[in-house]
């Protein structure tokens, strides 16, 4: 089985991209969405701490204390970008005036649920951002393995831990596969090459359904 | 007379009036922005049973991590415990109660505070352990949370410049959540890297107006990195 | 009898400013107050359109169509002013962070309730600012005069006209008096040089006290 | 490619899709900051059956006014009539719906509406016609009132400055409820007296970021004035 790498997971997520879109990548695999932006087009990143318009990491002459993005990194800003508060930032986010989330989690499920934040006894580290951008958002996709390292499905029937949201999430891009939720159901989209639609199947815990339409993806 | 001028002496003074038991609103996020010499003048005071509202809580050693070392506080309200392994020890053992609340709620409630708003609507949360026990109301079809907001005893803040009426100004993304902190304190300390005269801060660019600031200082600030990302200058658009 | 002028109740209400006071300045006699604040005082006007800091009007050629207060006068900012928003010039209000609020009414009465802004069926302005004004702050005197025209009281037992607040007035500076509200009463405090307590008894249709220390009015 | 440039070629283009029945929302206080040119951009189109959300509703023949006389509006939610006495009339008389709101209540639903809160509790207007059929409900002793936030189909905004992105720069108080508005609206149209190239403002100085501007266009302004208070220029301060 030829799972995506971290990269190709963050290309395919960029292909949803669109000229215009204010965008909220999240950290870890939709970071690198960033690195995949088609040169035919223009996006603003948000980054929730209160930037809208986040540009590459900075030179060493250029790293300023006073400008980090929410992973806490060393940040530069592009060209037209703003500052605000935090509670404008959220304004913004719970308003729903950002295009695009990227996130990751830990499960999803085909309610649309998300349970990405605490693994109670195990990882408390809070939720940060992510219930805001869950709640805020009308397009988010979800990135993150298929399965969890000891091959138990991440997709679910109904997540089993503490949710950041629920009935919110619509798209999951996994390195297996894109999928949609709709109807209690996962749909599958497109399957990663190499990937078959029954080794899908074996790790996608909550119902699957397989559209007549179903492709394999490009990256 | 001089009944706008919010210079105070020192940081003894900045804190003065700070007791055991009462809440302290900072602004901050991670190490980005935040009050680091009022806080150590709270380490110095060794005020204790504090409740803490701020997005983060530092890290171990810096930022409001220094009172928790020194178990001066007993409750924090805050969005990420983060990088902070005594944030964690002490969570998990139960010795601090965390209550965790989500970034744009906790900066909400904050402004709701300062703004004389005692609760508002939001779905953030709708579901979630942190709507536990909370009202949930439907609106236009969907469900929202209500959110009580949030005041301190005290509010400190971290700004770059200020006039001597405390008109201040942020900078960069160290502006976060300094300005909705200023509102909310009964007490507002802000410290800044520059003083000025009245009238040299173009009243059209001050962020937070000297109206909620009672007590200004100017320091000398450390500004530690979390995470130093760079990259190569020899890059096309480093070059 | 010899009511207080216009601007004796202008002064009168200066008195009670102190040293480095946020204020709220209504339309009408409260205006007059920023004439007589004291020389060893300063005190900063808040207009809730979006200043703190009004300065005095404008010369011809300082006139600046950008720049008015609430009652939508040409204006000039004192120094150290700030602008802003009228969402965050009603948050400072509502907040409580105003030091005093001063502003007219139509009546007034013993609960501390007050009607300022309509009466049905003559005069619909709307309620501008005043209603946010009166729930937000703390401190607030009205000034009006003690009776109509026609010699009806406008302290009464209970308001007549639609309210701006409830249970929100404390003080009040009429042209014959001023007053304290608590309890369900009006506590006469000082009254007018020139004007005898009968005069002003025979003039408040709500319950009045008449405190043993109550004293003439020094202007 | 130009994703981010909001400018528009003509006030047509500006006000395109606007239909009868729509809600618009204002910025302005008085005839200070009042979006002239889009105003009279819909007083051409000629729609019907508007709904006004905005603080007044500009004199008899400026501002928002000229849509009074052209029975264009249906509903106003406003603060102050003012000194407008075809408004006065058109409201006593029963043509006009008018729902009166207070200012800072106002002011809080079009930022609620922008924000994403459906509504939040205020002590203003408890007790008055303002509360009749709003739930009441209890905070620390003290009584508020829950008031529902307020978005518009359009929001007609007007800004002293902006780069081509939709970041935006008030002057003075001609700011006072622009940038809600600007938040508020499904189409938020935006005038203003200068477009600057993206870079040429301040990240740190830009008061309403172009996340929520539509469309862009640069008018010239009459900028009427309501009441011209002046000193004499030989007094002490004009000197």
């Amino acid at each position: 089985m030829m799972a995506l790498t971290r990269e190709q997971m963050a290309k395919r997520v960029a292909q949803e991209l669109q000229d215009g879109y204010y965008v909220n990548l999240g950290i870890g695999i939709p970071t690198l969405v960033a690195n995949y932006v088609p040169d035919n087009m223009e996006v603003m990143l948000q980054s929730e701490n209160g930037l809208l318009g986040m540009g590459q990491f900075p030179t060493e002459d250029e790293i300023d204390a006073d400008l980090i993005n929410a992973g806490k990194q060393t940040v530069t800003m592009a060209t037209g970008a703003s500052v605000f508060s935090s509670a404008e930032s959220f304004a913004m986010i719970r308003g729903g005036h950002v295009d695009l989330t990227v996130l990751g989690a830990f499960e999803v499920d085909v309610n649309g649920n998300i349970a990405s934040y605490m693994i109670p006894g195990k990882l408390i580290k809070g939720m940060g951002g992510a219930m805001d951008l869950v709640a805020g958002a009308d397009n988010i996709i979800v990135t993150m393995t298929h399965a969890s390292k000891h091959g138990d499905s991440k997709l679910l029937a109904n997540c089993s831990l503490p949710l950041t949201g629920k009935n919110c999430i619509k798209k999951v891009l996994t390195d297996l596969a894109y999928l949609e939720i709709q109807d209690g159901k996962f749909h599958l989209l497109e399957y990663a090459p190499g990937v078959t639609i029954e080794q899908i199947k074996a790790l996608t815990e909550g119902e699957l359904v397989v559209d007549s339409n179903v492709k394999e993806m490009v990256i | 007379m001089s009944g706008f001028n919010k210079v105070v002496a020192n940081y003894q003074e900045a804190m003065a009036g700070l007791e055991d038991g009462m809440t302290v609103i900072a602004g901050g996020f991670g190490l980005c922005g935040i009050p680091e010499n009022l806080i150590s003048e709270i380490k110095r005071k060794g005020t204790k049973d504090l409740t803490i509202v701020s997005n983060n809580c530092g890290v171990d050693d810096f930022g409001l991590g220094v009172l928790l070392t020194d178990r001066q506080i007993s409750k924090i309200v805050a969005s990420y415990v983060g990088e902070n392994a005594e944030f964690e020890r002490q969570m998990m053992s139960g010795e601090l109660e965390v209550e965790l609340t989500p970034q744009g709620t906790l900066a909400e409630k904050m402004r709701a505070g300062g703004a004389g708003i005692p609760a508002f609507f939001t779905a953030t949360g709708v579901g979630t352990p942190v709507g536990e026990g909370k009202e949930v109301r439907t609106f236009n079809d969907r469900e929202y949370l209500l959110e009580e907001s949030i005041r301190g005893d005290f509010a400190i803040v971290k700004a770059w410049k200020a006039d001597k009426y405390g008109n201040l100004v942020y900078r960069k993304t160290a502006r976060n959540f300094n300005p909705m902190a200023a509102t909310a304190g009964k007490i507002t300390v802000v410290e800044v890297e520059e003083i000025v005269e009245p009238g040299e801060l173009d009243p059209d660019q001050i962020h937070t107006a000297g109206i909620y600031v009672d007590r200004l200082i100017v320091g000398t600030f450390e500004k530690r990195i979390e995470q130093r990302t760079v990259r190569p200058s020899h890059n096309k658009s480093g070059e």
